[in-house]
């Protein structure tokens, strides 16, 4: 079977480019890939603890939890993008200055 | 065992290449593709990892829920007008910067840590067998009863994210 | 709420049937319509299976007064030039030939004598009006059956009926000459003697033009007896000679369209023409009901090319 | 686990017979002959068509984005491909074993929307753009009706696996190694109060269908979810030939253009194998064993005989094919609907319906311990 360090290896590289997108990356919804990525990450870590108790299978619960969670949030931050892309017709995310309206 | 062993490295390198190539397109629309790609080879790492329904939750909710998304996120933020849909870059050094420390600083940790050593792992490697058809019935028992209320609360945030996106992003009512 | 099971109910009831209408007509595709043409009794009998037929290889009769392709029996024809005239979309081009006697008679008894150089119907301008039918004095042209007769080029839409070969347009045209030139020997007979006339164009030195020139003069002097003298007969013979050796020239290089240099006139001499022919020598015993007319379009294009 | 040697060719197969098929169903529909010149009836025609669009030209319009627009005919057809991985085949043949079957069907439904849209985006063309979202909106929303009526059929069978599922819509329910709590006796119609034993009789009276007499609606919901899953009339909105030309793949030709309409009808015969193994009892035989007359025992080999998979095979393929005829007597039968109308039969018609069955189908479980 594959050591568990390898999944968390695998897991760290995405967590970094996760990171690294959400940094450098302007448009709004490029950053959102960046964090979907990010959660894949810690999904992943979670799956891989998880395999080493069959029964209980919390971490694949958790996972489970965390991708309803993922969809819900992707749904309202891709409502907020459209949003702010109709009120400063733009959807890269340092043109928009001012949140008051 | 070498052939899953191989299988599973290919994933993960086409999981990590397709997350670089993220990093470095400049067109939103092939992020959001590539980002599939991603989502896919993690998803067949799921099933590595004994856990088969997470992995195609995962593909039903990532791939055909969020991705689509984005791709129509991508496309009504955009003008329809021929030219490409690209994204441009900034704190280039500062991103790398934090994210490549952020990189060796997990490893380090991990392999320091050394988490194939841990006494639980120890003991659930000896009593893992392989993938046996009982984990949907396992999760499906854990979420009637130990994690009754998570699963409940997420069904009440999805309710709750569904009326909220459906509102914020509905055109402004003409009075 | 009532109208919502109302639209369900409605909705199950009109999918039912009309699965049931299409399903009907799955089984009935097992019999299929025979070619059998509207004169048969049993035509509407049959309501339900496949109405189509395989074209190519069935098709339905077609009447027997049925009005598509048309057809000149060319040996009725007498090259009377109408249906030329009718035709609303200009598809007959007709070259008619003067032949010097009667050449023959159609089966009706009309005599024939005009020679078709060229009777050509162009079934791809033909917009299947049947007018040419109707003014055809001896209906020789007629509206056939044949309907399908599609083609890859559009130039073979174009039918020919004249069965004159080039060798013999060459031969009768040159007969034709000859008696030209014999008339035009005439006339230049009776100039000598006659008071003088203008006569335009007369005196251009080109060899091969000049007897159809000439012709005209001829047919000016109407109530002149014909009185061939020696040395005008000598002189046409000598551009008889000219002349054949520019119309052999002529005929290699564009067999069809050349010889009509001879019959090039101008609009207003076409009634001339017929008074002439009225005088013609020629024996007419039954003279056609409509006077040929020799050419209609060409002689224009010529008149250009001369110039 | 060698099913897709199986299913490749077959697919291919399947497909030439399927447009031959749907061309004659038109045909007898509206009166006509249909294909008569290509060989005998014009059987041959489809393979001509073949001929002549793999030696057509691969265009790319020049505004097209290259990449997406290349990829995207692989991506379907991939896509609709491996669905065929977890079907079962006969009794003792089947895909792969993953006890996520039903699920892992769904998700690839929902894959084949990311194809639609990198062929729509990727053509750079109006018509392209709007077949695609429309294929989109149109997919995304069948697909809760799909799943909710799927799900039924998964209460009722108490597992995702579709091996499971058709094991136990048959008279070889306990020749299965099932998992604890699991059903392993019929009754008529579920009800086990109603006390006559249907396991030995098996045929048409252990199929899911009748086990459950609600299902028949729900089987009709899924197929209703299922046409416009494959972008059938009548919900062929997102190719659309009279307002859209030919809605996402109207830019393609040549091989592409056939590789999508590949992906469309092996998608036709995906739902359609989905259906039967759901509800019209997998690969049992329809017929029921009588008193002496052992008509399903005769009709179906024992699993893993010669005789359980021709039987199985067969019984499973024809069951198969005859939906695929189906839809396709419903595609030429109905008007394609408008959008609003589209829209108004998923969410207000068939998802509410579809959530009754899935209470009701829990309260039939419950009768039927």
């Amino acid at each position: 079977m594959i050591p568990i360090a390898h999944y968390l290896f695998l897991s760290a590289a995405l967590f970094g480019i996760g990171l690294v997108i959400i940094i450098t990356k302007k448009n709004a919804i490029v950053v959102l890939m960046g964090i979907e990525l990010i959660l894949n990450a810690a999904n992943l870590n979670l799956i891989a603890f998880s395999q080493y108790d069959p029964t209980l299978i919390q971490g694949q619960s958790f996972a489970l939890f965390v991708i309803i969670i993922a969809a819900a949030e992707a749904a309202v931050a891709l409502a907020i993008i459209l949003k702010v892309y109709h009120f400063y017709n733009t959807s890269v995310l340092h043109e928009v200055h001012n949140l008051g309206d | 065992m070498i052939f899953q062993q191989v299988v599973f490295y290919c994933f993960a390198a086409t999981a990590i290449i397709s997350a670089l190539a993220i990093l470095t397109t400049r067109n939103v629309l092939y992020a959001a593709f590539l980002l599939m790609i991603t989502f896919l080879s993690i998803a067949a790492i799921y099933v590595f990892a004994a856990a088969e329904f997470i992995a195609i939750a995962q593909i039903m909710v990532y791939v055909g829920g969020i991705l689509v998304l984005m791709v129509f996120g991508v496309m009504l933020t955009n003008r329809i007008s021929g030219a490409a849909v690209t994204t441009g870059n900034h704190h280039r050094f500062w991103g790398l910067f934090i994210g490549i420390s952020f990189f060796t600083l997990i490893c380090t940790v991990i392999i320091k840590a050394n988490f194939g050593q841990l006494p639980w792992i120890m003991s659930g490697r000896e009593t893992y067998t392989a993938p046996v058809g009982t984990a949907i019935n396992n999760i499906g028992i854990k979420l009637m009863t130990d994690f009754i209320l998570p699963f409940e609360i997420a069904a009440i945030i999805l309710l709750l994210a569904l009326l909220g996106a459906a509102f914020v992003a509905r055109k402004p009512q003409k009075n | 709420m009532n109208t919502y099971w109302l639209n369900i109910k409605y909705a199950v009831s009109s999918l039912y049937t009309g699965l049931k209408l299409s399903f009907r007509h799955i089984l009935e595709a097992n019999e299929s319509r025979k070619p059998i043409g509207m004169a048969d009794t049993t035509y509407f009998q049959q309501q339900t299976g496949i109405v189509t037929l395989q074209y190519p290889h069935q098709s339905i009769a077609v009447p027997d007064n049925g009005r598509y392709r048309l057809h000149n029996e060319i040996d009725d024809c007498i090259v009377c030039d109408k249906c030329a005239k009718i035709c609303p979309v200009n598809c007959i081009e007709i070259e008619p030939i003067r032949a010097v006697e009667e050449i023959g008679k159609t089966s009706d008894g009309t005599s024939k004598r005009i020679y078709a150089a060229k009777f050509d119907i162009d079934m791809g301008k033909c917009c299947f009006c049947g007018l040419c039918t109707t003014v055809c004095p001896t209906e020789c042209l007629t509206m056939t059956k044949a309907y399908d007769f599609s083609e890859y080029d559009v130039a073979d839409h174009n039918y020919a009926f004249a069965e004159m070969t080039p060798l013999e347009i060459l031969e009768k045209k040159q007969k034709l000459e000859v008696f030209a030139r014999e008339k035009e020997a005439k006339a230049a007979a009776l100039k000598a003697n006659a008071p003088k006339e203008d006569t335009p164009g007369a005196g251009i030195p080109k060899p091969s033009f000049k007897p159809k020139l000439n012709v005209r003069p001829v047919a000016k002097p109407l109530n002149i007896e014909e009185k061939p003298a020696d040395d005008a007969k000598a002189m046409a013979l000598e551009i008889m000679r000219k002349k054949n050796d520019a119309a052999n020239r002529s005929a290699q290089a564009k067999p069809v369209f050349r010889p009509l240099i001879k019959s090039t006139e101008t609009p207003p001499s076409i009634d001339q023409e017929e008074k002439k022919e009225e005088k013609d020598p020629v024996p007419a015993p039954s003279k056609p009901i409509f006077r040929p007319r020799p050419m209609m379009k060409k002689p224009k294009d010529e008149g250009e090319a001369e110039k | 686990m060698t099913t897709f040697l199986f299913f490749l060719p077959f697919l291919l197969v399947y497909t030439v017979f399927a447009v031959y098929a749907e061309r004659k169903v038109s045909a007898f529909i509206q009166d006509r002959l249909g294909p008569m010149e290509a060989g005998y009836y014009g059987i041959a025609q489809t393979v001509a068509d073949l001929l002549k669009l793999l030696q057509k030209e691969d265009i790319v319009p020049a505004a097209a984005d290259r990449k997406l627009f290349l990829a995207a005919p692989i991506v379907i057809f991939t896509v609709v491909f491996a669905g065929f991985a977890v079907l079962p085949l006969t009794s003792g043949y089947a895909g792969s074993t993953a006890e996520v079957g039903v699920f892992y069907l769904l998700a690839i439904i929902s894959l084949d929307v990311i194809g639609i849209l990198m062929a729509g985006w990727g053509s750079n063309s109006k018509y392209a753009l709007f077949g695609a979202l429309r294929a989109v909106a149109q997919i995304i929303s069948y697909e809760i009706p799909l799943g909710l009526s799927i799900l039924c059929v998964v209460m009722i069978s108490q597992t995702l696996d579709l091996q499971e599922i058709s094991f136990q819509q048959g008279i070889w329910i306990h020749d299965k190694p099932t998992y604890p709590g699991l059903l392993q006796e019929n009754y008529l119609f579920g009800l086990k109060a109603l006390g006559i034993e249907t396991t030995h009789i098996g045929g048409i009276l252990t199929w899911n269908i009748f086990r459950m007499p609600l299902f028949f609606i729900a089987f009709i919901i899924f197929f209703i979810a299922s046409l416009a899953e494959c972008n059938r009339a009548p919900f062929d909105l997102p190719e659309a030939e009279s307002e859209l030309i030919g809605g996402f793949h109207t830019e393609y030709s040549g091989f592409r253009w056939a590789l999508i309409m590949l992906s469309e009808y092996g998608m036709m015969l995906l739902v359609s194998f989905l259906g039967a193994i759901l509800f019209l009892g997998s690969w049992n035989t329809p017929l029921p064993n009588m008193g002496v007359v052992k008509l399903a025992e005769w009709t179906s080999g024992s699993p893993g005989s010669v005789a359980g998979h021709l039987w199985g095979g067969f019984w499973l393929i024809s069951k198969a094919l005859i939906l695929v005829l189906v839809q396709m007597w419903i595609r030429w039968t109905y008007p394609r609907l408008r959008v609003d109308q589209l829209m108004a039969l998923c969410w207000k018609y068939l998802i509410p319906a579809s959530l009754i069955l899935l209470l009701l189908s829990g309260v039939w479980r419950l009768l039927m311990i």
